[in-house]
This record gives C-alpha cells, structure tokens and sequence, in this order.
C-alpha cells in the first residue's frame, strides 16, 4: 500500500472538515466538521507511524488515543457552548454569535 | 552569582508573563489588586534591568552578555540564545522602564471600556514580547518575540481604541504581519542558504560568504521590508497615524516609545551585520526613503488638524533621522540611531501622554478647539512646551542626540557609498529640523497660548494628577540628563556598534 | 578665574533653576536670586578682565604666518629672539599689508597672550572623543564683562518694568536663563558646545518674546524668531558638520581655525563650510534678508529686547565669525579686498535696515532697524578685514543700545505706548534723566565726537578703506549719514514737540533712572578704551588666529574721522531740518543743540529744503524706504509666510491626494482589489468566527503555497 | 492487493459520508453519516495494523462523541427534518479554501512521499506484530514513554468536564 492513499484521504477529510467549519452555520455541525478534521489528523498518524517502523507506529497510536481523547473534551466543552448560545439567544446560529465584534 | 547572571535575562523577559498568569487568577473585581501586581511585576522587572546594568562589563559593551544558549528546537536547530550588548541593553532598559511608567500613568486613566485586569494583563504581556525581541540572538526566537508584540497591541487598540478603532487596528494588524511574512521568509532563506542555523552570530560570521550576492540582495529586501514597516519608512507609514491617533494613550506611548524600535533594532542587529554588502547596496535607498521620511512627515504634521495625529507623523519624521544615521552605516550614524531611537522613545512618549491627558481633559484633540492649556493647567502646558523643544532637536535635550550626529554622520558615509547622494541627504535633513521646529511650535502655539475656546472658557480643568506626576518626572529628567551627558548612552553603544560596524570592512 | 572661567554660566544657569523652583515663594518674587546671580557673573567677569589684562604674554605669533606658532615659555625674552628669526619671512599676507599701509609693512612677530583653555572629556562615540571646555581669551572676556553688565542691568531695570506682570517670577528665570545661553556660547572652546548656548538663546527668546502669550500676535512674533533663526541654523549645523570633518574631526574653534589657516582643509570644504555657517550667521545676526525677524521681535517686553539687541542673541552672530575668523578669513580671501559675501552682506543690511528705521512709527522698532543696521556695520567691518574694529563697535554698540530700549521703556512706562506720533512728544520736560540719557545714547549711536559709536564706528570705516573695500567704505559713510537722520526724527518725535498723549507722565523710578545713567556713562567713556595711543582695547582682543591669519590693525586717522564726523553731522542737521524745522516755530530750533548744528552747516536753507523734501526724502520716505519696506513685508515677509503657507497647502494636498488616496490606495489596493480598504474591512471586520477561520486557512494556505515554491 | 481494494472501497465511503456531513440539510441525518465516516476510518485503522485504535475510535466516538452530539441537536431543538439555514453565506469562500488547501497539501504530499510504499506486514507473524504493535505495546507506551503526557491529558478531560458542566448548568 502507498502510504499517500492515506495521507491523501486524510488530506480530502481535512479539507472537507474545513469546508464545513467554515461554511456550516449550526454550531453542532461545526463541531462535527471539527472531529472530521481530528479524524484526518488520526489517520496521518497512525499511517506515518506504521510508515516509519515499529517503535514509531506505537507512537502514532498513543498520539491517536490522545487526540481522541482530547476531541472527547472538545465536544464536550464545544456542545456546552452551543448549549448555552441556545439559551441565550434561542439558536444556534453562528452567524449570529459576532461577540467579537467589538 | 553566576547562577543569578545565568537567568537574569529569561527573568526579564518571563517576569511579565508571570505577573500577568497572577493576574489571570485575581478575580475581575479587585481592581487596585490588578493594579498593584501589574506595578510590582513591572517593577520587578526594571529590578532585573538595572541588575543588568550594574553588572554590565562596560569594557566589554561589544560582546554580548549575560549570554544564555540552550537548545530550544533541535529538529530546525534553533536555539535559545539570549544575550545583551551594548545596542540592545539601553533599548531592553527603555521598555522596562517605559512599561512601569506606563502602568503608573494607567492607575486612574483607563480607557472605556476600562477593565483594568485585560487591559493590564496585555501591557505585561506586551513587555514580554519587546523585552524578548531586544535580547534574543537566535532569528526564530526572535521572530516568535516579534510576533507576540503584535497581539496584545492589535487588542489595545481594536478595543479599547477611538472611534475608528476597528479600521486602525486591521490595518496595524495586516501591514505589519505582511512584513513579517517576508521577513520569515528571509530568515528562512538565511537558515538554508547561510549554513543552517539561526543563532545571529554565527549567521554574521558565515552568511555574507556562503550566500551568493544576487540573494543577499533578495533576503536583504525580505528583511528591509519587515523591518521598514515596523519602523515605519516612508511608503509604508500609513498604519502608523491611524493606529496612535486610535490607540489609547497608553498604547500610543508605548507603540511610540518602543515597537516602532523593533524595526530599526532589527536593522543594526540583524540586517546590516549579518548581510553587510547588500546593506551596501541598499543602503542610499534606504537614506533616500529615510530623508523623503523626514521632509514628508513633517508635511504631513503641518495639515493636521489633531493633535495626536500630528505627534504620529512626527514620528515618521524622527525615525527618519534614525534610518539616515543607519543608512550611512558608519559608526557616527549607527551610534545615534541608537540614541535616537532612545530619545524619541522618551520624547515622543511623554508627547503622546501629555497629548493623552489632553484629551482626558478637553474630550478632543482638534487643534483648533484647543487653547490656552497654559492657563488652564500650566504645568502640563510647560511639559507639553518642554518636549515639543526636545522633539525639535534643542540641544542639551536628548532629541538632539538623534539627529545631529545622523545629520553629521551623513557628510561623511561609509566607503564606498556615494559622497555627493548623502550629503544631499544631510541638507535635507538639515532643512528637516526647520520643518520640525515649525509644525511643533504650531502645535505648541495652538494648544497652550492664546485663550481658550469659548466652549472651554468656563470648564474646570482639573491639574496634574499624581500618577501623570509619577509617571512624567522620570521621564522628563531622563531627557535632560541624556541630552546634557550624552556620554551615558554613547558609551555604552559606541563599542557595540564598532563591532556591528567592523563586519562592513571597516566602515569610515 | 580663566581657568575657572565655566563658574559664570553656572551662576547664572544655578539662578535659572533657583528662581524656577523657589521664585515664586521670596518677598520679591525670584528677582533677588536674578540680581545677585548676575552681580556675581559680573564680578567674575571683572576679574577675568583685569586677570586678562595682568596676564604676560606668553606665546609668540608671527602675523600672517601659516605654518602655526612655537608655543613659547612664559617669558618675553625668549619672545624676542624667536620674534626676530621669523619676522622676515615674507606671505600673501603681509604682501597685502604692504599694498594697503605702505612703508611700514614689516611684520614682526608679536608677543602675545595664548588662550587659556580648558578642555574634558564629554563623550566619545564612533572612536571621536568630544571636548567640553572653556576657552578664554581677550574677545571672550570682553563679552563676558558686556553681558554680565547688560544683563544685570536689564534685571534691575525689570525689576520696576515688569512690576506686577502675571508672570514675574518666570520671566526672571527666563532671563536668567538667556544669560547663560551667550556666556556660554562664549566660554565655548567647542562649536559643538557653542551651538548649546546658541540654541539656548533661541529658546528663551521664543519665551521671552512670547512672554505675553494670551495676544496672538505676541506668540506668532516668538514663533518667527524661532523659526527665522531656525532656517538660518540650517547653515549652522551643516556648516559644523562640514568643519568638524574638514578639520580633522574635531570640534574644537582653536583646532578648527588653525586647520583652515594651515591650509589644511580642502578648499571646497573651507568654502561650503564658511558659507553654511555665514548663513547661521545671518539668521542669528538679523542681516538680510533674514532680518524680519527681529523687528516683529518687539512684541516681547522691552527689557528683553534691551538683553536680546545689546548683548546676547543678535550678536551671537558677530561672535561666532569672530570666533571662527580663521575659517572665513580663509574661504572669502578677506585679506585680498574687494567685494566678498560677508561684507556684501553686511553693507546691504546697514543701507536697507537704515532706511526702514525712517517710516517707523513705534519707537521700538526705530530702535530695532537701528540694530540690524548696527549689526550690518559689525558684519561688513568683519567681511572687510577690520577685526578688532568689528568688536569694538560690538562692545560700544552694546551699551548704547542698552540704553536707547531701555530709555524706550522708560518713555513707555510714562506714557503706556511705543506710539512716537500719536502718544509722544514733548517729554523732554517731563522726563529729564531718561531725556538725557536718551541723547546720549543717539548720539552714540549717530557716531558723533566724542561718543562711543564715534571711535567705533570710525575704526570700521578706516578698516573699510585701509583693507582695499573702498566701496564698503562709501556703504559705511552713507549708513552713518541715514543713523544720524533717523535717530533726529526719533528723538524729535519723542523728546520734542507738544505732548501728544494721555495723562501726565513723570519720570521713572530709580530702578530704571539707575540702568540708564550707569549706560549712559559707558556710552561717553567706551570709545576712549581704543583711543589713539592708548589702545588697550586692541591689545587687549588681539588672539592668536587674528595673528595668524594676518589681520590688519589700523589706528585712528584724523581726515576720516573728520569726514565721518562731517557726515553725521550732516545727517543730523538734515535730520534736524526735516523734523524741527517743519513743524516747530524758529525759535524752539535755535534752542536745540542738535538742530542748530545741522542748522548752521547747511547755509542755503531753501535750495537744501527743496533738495530734501522734495528729491530725497520724497523719494527716499515716499519710494525707496517704502518700497523696501513693502518689499520686506510683502516679498521676503511674503516669501517666508508664502513658504510657510505652501508648505501647509502642500502638506495637505499630499496629505489629502498622496497620503490618502495614493500610497494608502497603493497599499490597499494591492491587497484587496479595487473597492476601497475601509468597505473591505469592514465586511472583514464581522466579529464572526468563521470569516476569520476562512481568512486564516486561506493564507496558511497561501504562506504554504509560498514555502512550497520558494524553497 | 486485497487491502488496496478494501482500501478503495472504505475511502471512498468515508469520503462521500463525510461529504454529507457537511453537506446534508438535516442535522440528525448529519450525525449519522458522521458514523459512517468514523466507522469507516476506524477500519482504515484495522488496515495499518492499529487494532486497539479502532476499537477506541469505535468506542469513543461511536459510543461516546456521537451520543453526545445526538443529545446536543435534541436539546438545542433544531427542526428534525430539512432545514434549508444550515449553511452560511461564504459557501463559495468556505469550498475555494477547501479546494485550494487541499490542492497544496495533495502537491505537498505528492511530491514528499512520491510512491513510498508501507512496509509489508503479511511477512511478519502474527506474534511479532502483536508484541511490536499491539495492544500491550501499545499500553506499555502509555504509561511508561508517555506516561507524563497521559496525566496531562486526564487533567484536561477532568477541566473539560468541570467546564462543561459550568457551561451548560443552568443557575
């Protein structure tokens, strides 16, 4: 297997991911646009890791559990956020959050 | 001791940081806390400075000192390489000392929307930023302290700015990163073309042999151009009027007093060393920017209608002084850019913090609704009268340091540099300092003579306030005792640049 | 004391911050400290003369001699072997000398007092130590005794004079501080060190002038003055510039002037150098056609321009070509005669500002044009060669003039006006002393025998025609013809007549009767110190570089002096016939001295009456004096506003055009297409995530694509 | 050859699911593709040897992460259906930088890797790999190498729960 076919689905998921963090406007399908683009990154790792020998892929695992770990957190403090845009504003419309706008 | 001198510098440039963490964990109410830890983290930090001072080898002022080198980023092999010379410990004093005043003048001077805690807490983490940028001998390292410098400024003024808060501090934020990017570019050509480091000395010692003339003239121009924006030279002011006319006071004085120094820092310290015979051939550019700077931006002060604007262009023109003296590369100009730079920071500093209480005063800076500030509040008009003589190069005020040795400096280039373009330049210049004089004693004219607007004739305008006091005097006597012993500041650059200078063959 | 010699402007600066800080809290409001530091400078400078005086000669000079002198022991023998070595050799010099005195054109080498210098270390950068010192020799303590005096002088006439002005205090400190300013300008033995006391001056006349800053017109005068001498420091700096290269990087007047005799500077560098600091010289020293300034400078309280006319700023100028004598001696061939920029300029000023001195109306400012002609006599006689002439009229001119301003601001305080035609006239009878005083002080001015300008003012004359300026001699005769005219209508206007004012006036209080006697008797008795055969004025200002450069030193002539004796006394009779003849009945003119000398010298009453009123001063009052005046106004004045006017129009249309649209629209333009940056932004400028995360990966993207290509 | 067309057929799968992802005008329906998408890429795991990151990419995103999005979109109540004001008004600019990313990541890749193969692990027995990179190297890792890391990053699940529930409580 070339180790690109991976690095390249990775790459199309990063940038469908980005499509999609940018162009969503419901706070929930951007975070679900952010774990396609950890999702991505995951892939990467595992595959450049298996790619440089035993001792590396075992490294790019745990980095894989890592990220997966962190992107359990992320969502976790990204929907409590979505949440209480809701609360506050009844959507959640990104469109409408330009809190920084100052 | 040897382990208090191993630390000395990454204290002064993390102690900040540290004030500023502490800060982070003070809850939002405590106001005079914000304040009193901001101040004594400052203060801490000037400590460390003037640690430095005293132990500071004066024979030695053109080695760098207190000199830290430790691996940082193996895999681009940059380091952490922090050190002090000559050039850079007066500047890394300026900032310290700028900063503790600065946070003085602030106890009873914030801004809408106030917030003492954010406001404080980026000022602390601007001093990190300038502090590092002046110490740090690895381009990387540099670069990052460069970078972070842009952050909290682009906050300053995009929230607690004027009315056209926005537009100023996009374009402040936008000129300077599109300088940065080349300017990383540059530094990124050095790393692979000058032997693959980044440490500055030993960049100095092998670029200019290993990288071939047609691309020390490209990096040079990469660099020119994020260092000249910076400054800012000539064509690339623009940002400079609208970010200080926007910036609150305090970020006025100190983008002022020490960032628009990072450019010309990076110039004696990173450009002209390092690829001295591209700064060869750009340097009657750079004189001719740096002179059309000079005349320009004194046109410019004399159709403006507000004050703080008007101080902003005469940046322009003073840096223009400072870029004349180094593009002569010899050691008469690159000794009183430094003191330029020095001088302006402290005057032009004290001028945008009078200009600061001003508006505090009078709710507007329009020049022609201004009057008789020397009846009203006299002292503050004195002071405003005293730094407009310093800005216009009186001597025995430290401004004239900056200027007359770049205006000598330019009679007599480094060799190989055109005689007759240069002291062309010197007359300009020359005339400049008419130019100075007129559009600073309008600006002194209108404000303090006269009688004030009838809108203002029954205002009671309170006088100086204890923090204006406290934060003004050092700063006032500073510019009597440099401008009187100018030899204070001279000797210690004056080794320093002769070993910047040696690296151009000798210069004159 | 001559090595101590920095002791004075430290008084005099220590007063400066006394008065400052605890002025305002003493009975008399900070003019004690003023007084007694100033009597102190005075005392000091009068030890300094006398420890000058009594001070042997002790280095041998060979006049005209380019290759420098032997630094010689402290003993005349010695003097007079040496002397006599190097007496026969034979320079450019003394060849012009031969030409201009005939048979006594052998130079001997003369003994004479060396400089008493003191120098330290100030700052070294760029591998150039610079020197801060005092340098003290006769030119130096000459000033020192005329400052010190004038200025205490003028402190105690502002005592009375600026009694209960809002700003007592302050103006002490400020005057205080404008002595320092020219002591140490003089004290200086270092052009770098002199340009401080230069600019101190410029300064504290832009304060004191703008003293009464509430009035616009008081500011705009203080701002002129600043900036007119500012254009002229453009010179200055270049010129110091020039000369610290030229002469092997050093500041140092005494290095600098024995580079530029020794023919070691390159003679490009000598010329621009000269004239760049000539034109200092003419912005400082009010000559045409910066002179604008100084008139309008009348704004200020009248001590001040007592202070700034008599003794420091103006004559700063003079001061510094005499200072730097070598240099100019050098660049325009002075010893060679004929016309050079230094006296051109000089004999043009006299003849312009003399005439202008004619349509004045304000009392102040006949005085003031009378000061920049004066000044005009002091260039020219530098230009033509007559050194010691140049400072004498410098040293009399001082005191003279003191006393005329200070005598105006007597009339003044009486009659609350400078107006001579609508709130004069008369005050003779109601003001004797300053009456008095006030003559002595015009005739000095006129340069009648035995007045002091007479001695002076007949040196430069003979300078003029000994030196080969035959030309500036005529100049200098004329100017003084148009002195003794004016100075008639001003005192006529002023002194004589009905009284023309409001109140009654009587005379002035001690305070400003005391300044006027003590000048008044330095005005006689000043000229006697260069009486023939007496000369200690020339011995006592005679310096090395004036040695050197083989200047020439002319004494008293008796058919010159006469011939310019016979002109002012021209002048003032046609002075004296236009203003008492005209308006007054026979019998008040048969009882003015002045007017019955003119009388009697002019026999044919009507032919002259004709010939003047109709011919010369119709064209002279009517055309030439008005036309120069409103080419002073209209043209230069209109010039220097027209340049001030266009620099602000140009500044605001680049500002507006340029700035703005062009290099901002460059800027914006190249970044973000054709609308303009502020509507861009704007839209950038949403505050909404998303925009900013599309911004940012799309110029990661761009900066990766850049990394990608370019390396 | 084998795993190349399984290979085949899982990227394209997750390819075209994740494009619904971001593209679909009901949220719920979202969600799901999300499963495809890391069910598929949990897979790909399979195929490069990494069995317990599978497992976890099934566990804790399937059963985890996603669980919690479903509870996100019912709580925040969006219209179950289609709902045509998902996306923004920067799709244009949103699928420029996407293309144009992709583009340089895909030129950038290309040109680094060329066609660098994986090594072959049919070769090596199924002991060896397990020992090499199973589970139990993979856990000997984690608490002895990263052991440090590990802690931080429970610190940061323990911060990120007490966030969330000071972000979402209602007071």
């Amino acid at each position: 297997m070339l180790v690109n076919q991976f690095l390249i689905l990775g790459a199309v998921l990063f940038c469908i991911g980005v499509y999609g963090v940018l162009a969503r406007r419901n706070g929930v399908l951007v975070l679900m646009s952010i774990e396609l683009i950890l999702n991505a990154v995951n892939i990467n790792l595992v595959a450049l890791g298996s790619l440089q020998g035993p001792e590396a892929a075992v490294a790019g695992q745990v980095f894989t559990l890592f990220v997966v770990t962190i992107a359990a957190a992320e969502v976790g403090v990204g929907l409590a956020i979505v949440l209480l845009i809701y609360r506050n504003r009844a959507s959640v419309d990104l469109d409408e959050v330009d809190l920084m706008k100052g | 001791m040897d382990g208090l001198d191993d630390i000395a510098l990454t204290a002064a440039v993390f102690l900040p940081l540290v004030g500023a963490a502490a800060m982070m964990l003070t809850p939002r109410e405590h106001d005079t806390g914000h304040k009193v830890i901001a101040l004594l983290t400052t203060l801490v930090t000037l400590a460390v400075g003037v640690y430095l001072l005293v132990g500071f080898d004066y024979g030695r002022a053109d080695v760098l000192q207190f000199d830290v080198n430790t691996s940082w980023i193996d895999v681009i092999n940059s380091r952490y390489i922090l050190g002090v010379d000559g050039i850079s410990l007066p500047l890394l004093l300026l900032s310290m000392f700028v900063c503790v005043l600065v946070v003085i003048y602030s106890w009873n001077h914030f801004p809408e929307p106030h917030n003492p805690k954010a406001f404080l807490i980026l000022i602390l983490v601007l001093e990190t930023g300038m502090n590092g940028t002046f110490v740090a001998q690895d381009l990387i390292l540099f670069f990052v302290f460069f970078e972070v410098v842009l952050l909290p400024m682009y906050f300053m003024i995009g929230v607690w700015g004027g009315e056209q808060r926005q537009y100023a501090a996009i374009k402040f934020f936008l000129f300077t990163l599109f300088g940065s990017a080349l300017m990383i570019l540059s530094f990124l050509a050095l790393f692979f073309q000058g032997g693959q480091t980044f440490a500055i000395a030993d960049l100095v010692a092998v670029a200019s042999d290993n990288i071939p003339r047609s691309s020390q003239l490209l990096i040079f121009g990469g660099l020119f151009m994020g260092f000249a924006i910076k400054v800012p030279m000539f064509p690339f002011h623009t940002w400079l009027p609208d970010a200080h006319t926007q910036a609150p006071t305090q970020g006025s004085v100190i983008l002022a007093a020490i960032l628009l120094k990072l450019g010309t820092y990076g110039f004696v310290r990173i450009a002209i060393p390092i690829l001295p015979e591209a700064a060869m051939a750009w340097a009657p550019w750079i004189g001719g920017l740096a002179v059309i700077g000079i005349i320009y931006g004194a046109l410019g002060c004399l159709a403006q209608s507000d004050m703080k604007r008007l101080i902003a262009f005469s940046s322009v023109a003073h840096m223009g002084y400072v870029m004349l003296g180094i593009a002569t590369l010899t050691e008469f100009g690159i000794n009183a850019a430094v003191f330029g730079m020095v001088a302006h920071g402290l005057i032009t500093g004290m001028l945008f913090f009078v200009a600061g209480s001003v508006k505090d005063r009078f709710h507007t800076l329009e020049l022609s609704r201004l009057g008789g500030l020397l009846l009203q509040s006299p002292r503050m008009g004195w002071i405003l009268g005293f730094c407009a003589m310093a800005s216009l190069g009186l001597p025995g005020l430290a401004g004239f340091w900056g200027e007359f040795p770049a205006i000598l400096a330019a009679y007599n280039p480094a060799e190989g540099l055109s005689e007759v373009l240069f002291r062309t330049y010197m007359v300009v210049a020359a005339v400049g300092t008419v130019f100075a004089a007129g559009y600073l004693l309008w600006m002194f004219q209108r404000t303090a003579f006269g009688t004030p607007r009838e809108e203002f004739a029954q205002a009671r305008i309170p006088g100086m306030h204890w923090p204006e006091y406290v934060a003004w005097t050092p700063m006032l006597i500073l510019i009597v005792v440099l401008g009187l012993f100018p030899g204070l500041l001279f000797g210690l650059t004056t080794d320093a640049v002769g070993g910047a200078v040696a690296a151009l063959g000798g210069g004159s | 004391m001559l090595e101590s010699i920095w002791v004075i402007p430290a008084v005099t600066f220590a007063s400066f911050w006394l008065i400052l800080f605890f002025g305002k809290r003493l009975p008399k409001h900070g003019a004690e400290i003023g007084i007694a530091a100033l009597g102190i400078a005075f005392v000091l400078s009068c030890v300094a003369v006398v420890e000058w005086n009594a001070r042997p000669a002790d280095e041998v000079v060979e006049a005209g001699h380019e290759t420098g002198a032997l630094e010689e022991g402290h003993g005349g023998a010695e003097v007079d072997d040496e002397g006599h070595a190097l007496g026969e050799v034979q320079t450019l010099a003394l060849e012009s000398a031969v030409e201009a005195e005939g048979g006594e054109g052998e130079h001997e080498a003369e003994p004479i007092r060396s400089a008493v210098e003191r120098n330290l270390t100030w700052f070294s950068f760029g591998g150039v130590d610079v020197t801060v010192g005092t340098a003290v020799d006769g030119l130096t303590v000459v000033l020192l005794f005329t400052v010190a005096l004038i200025s205490l002088l003028v402190h105690v006439f502002s005592t009375n004079y600026m009694h209960g002005d809002v700003r007592f205090t302050y103006f002490f400190a400020a005057l205080s501080l404008f002595t320092t300013g020219m002591l140490l300008l003089v004290v200086s033995s270092s052009l770098l060190q002199a340009l401080f006391g230069w600019e101190l001056m410029a300064l504290c006349s832009f304060m004191l002038i703008g003293h009464w800053w509430e009035k616009k017109p008081n500011s705009d005068a203080a701002m002129k003055a600043f900036l007119t001498t500012r254009t002229g420091d453009i010179g200055l700096l270049v010129g110091i510039v020039i000369m610290f290269f030229a002469a092997g990087q050093t500041f140092d007047i005494a290095a600098i002037n024995e580079a530029a005799l020794s023919g070691a500077m390159a003679e490009t560098a000598l010329v621009a150098g000269a004239a760049a600091l000539f034109i200092g010289v003419i912005g400082k020293s009010a000559q045409f056609p910066l002179h604008t300034w100084l008139p309008d400078a009348m704004a200020g309280p009248t001590p001040v321009s007592a202070l700034i006319h008599a003794a420091t700023m103006v004559v700063a100028g003079v001061y510094l070509v005499a200072r730097l004598y070598g240099v100019f001696w050098e660049a325009f061939d002075i010893g060679a005669g004929g016309v050079n920029p230094i006296a051109l300029i000089g004999g043009i000023t006299i003849l312009i500002a003399a005439a202008l001195a004619f349509v004045q109306t304000d009392i102040k400012k006949v005085l003031a044009y009378s000061t920049v002609s004066q000044l005009g006599y002091m260039v020219m006689a530098l230009g033509v060669g007559a050194w010691t002439a140049a400072i004498f009229h410098l040293f009399t001119h001082a005191f003279f003039k003191g006393l005329l301003f200070l005598g105006a601001g007597s009339v003044s305080h009486a009659v609350h006006s400078f107006e001579m035609k609508d709130d004069m006239g008369g005050l003779r009878k109601f003001m004797p002393v300053t009456y008095t005083t006030f003559m002595i002080g015009s005739l000095a001015l006129a340069g009648l025998f035995p007045f002091a300008g007479f001695w002076s003012k007949d040196e430069i004359l003979l300078g003029a025609a000994e030196n080969g300026y035959r030309l500036f001699e005529v100049v200098g005769i004329v100017g003084a013809f148009m002195t003794a005219a004016y100075m008639t209508r001003c005192v006529y206007l002023t002194f004589f007549g009905r009284y023309r004012g409001h109140g009654h006036p009587h005379e002035s209080p001690p305070a400003i009767t005391v300044p006027l006697i003590v000048l008044a008797v330095f005005s006689v008795g000043a000229g006697f110190l260069n009486f023939p055969g007496f000369e200690r004025f020339f011995e006592l200002t005679e310096n090395r570089v004036f040695l050197l450069a083989g200047v020439e030193h002319h004494s008293f002539e008796v058919f010159p002096a006469v011939v310019s004796s016979a002109v002012v006394l021209a002048g003032l009779a046609f002075g004296g016939m236009l203003f008492f003849a005209r308006h007054l009945p026979r019998g008040v003119t048969a009882r003015s001295g002045a007017a019955r000398a003119g009388y009697s010298f002019l026999v044919n009453k009507y032919y002259l009456d004709h010939l003047y009123t109709g011919v010369v001063i119709g064209s002279i009052k009517g055309g030439i004096a008005r036309a120069a005046y409103w080419i002073n106004q209209k043209v230069i004045d209109g010039v220097v506003n027209g340049v001030g006017i266009a620099s602000k129009r140009t500044g605001s249309w680049v500002y507006r055009h340029i700035d703005q649209q062009v290099v901002d629209g460059a800027v914006n333009g190249a970044g973000f297409g054709a609308e303009g940056f502020g509507g861009i932004l704007r839209t950038i400028q949403t505050g909404r995530v998303q925009q900013y995360g599309a911004l940012l990966f799309g110029a990661s993207a761009v900066l990766a694509l850049t990394l990608v290509i370019f390396i | 050859m084998p795993e190349n067309i399984a290979f085949g057929i899982l990227a394209l799968v997750a390819t075209l699911a994740a494009l619904r992802v971001v593209t679909t005008r009901n949220v719920v329906h979202a969600a799901l593709y999300l499963v495809v998408v890391l069910a598929t890429v949990g897979a790909l795991y399979v195929l490069l040897a990494a069995e317990f990151v599978a497992a976890v990419q099934i566990l804790i995103y399937i059963g985890a992460i996603l669980v919690l999005f479903l509870f996100g979109i019912m709580l925040t109540r969006p219209t179950i259906g289609t709902d045509t004001g998902l996306d923004n008004d920067q799709r244009w600019i949103a699928g420029v930088t996407g293309l144009f990313l992709l583009g340089v990541l895909s030129f950038v890749l290309v040109d680094a890797f060329g066609d660098e193969q994986l090594p072959d692990l049919g070769g090596v027995s199924r002991e060896a790999l397990t020992a090499e990179r199973g589970t139990a190297a993979v856990g000997d890792a984690i608490f002895s190498t990263y052991l440090v890391p590990f802690e931080v990053v429970s610190v940061l699940l323990l911060a990120a729960l007490v966030g969330a529930i000071v972000l979402a409580r209602r007071d």
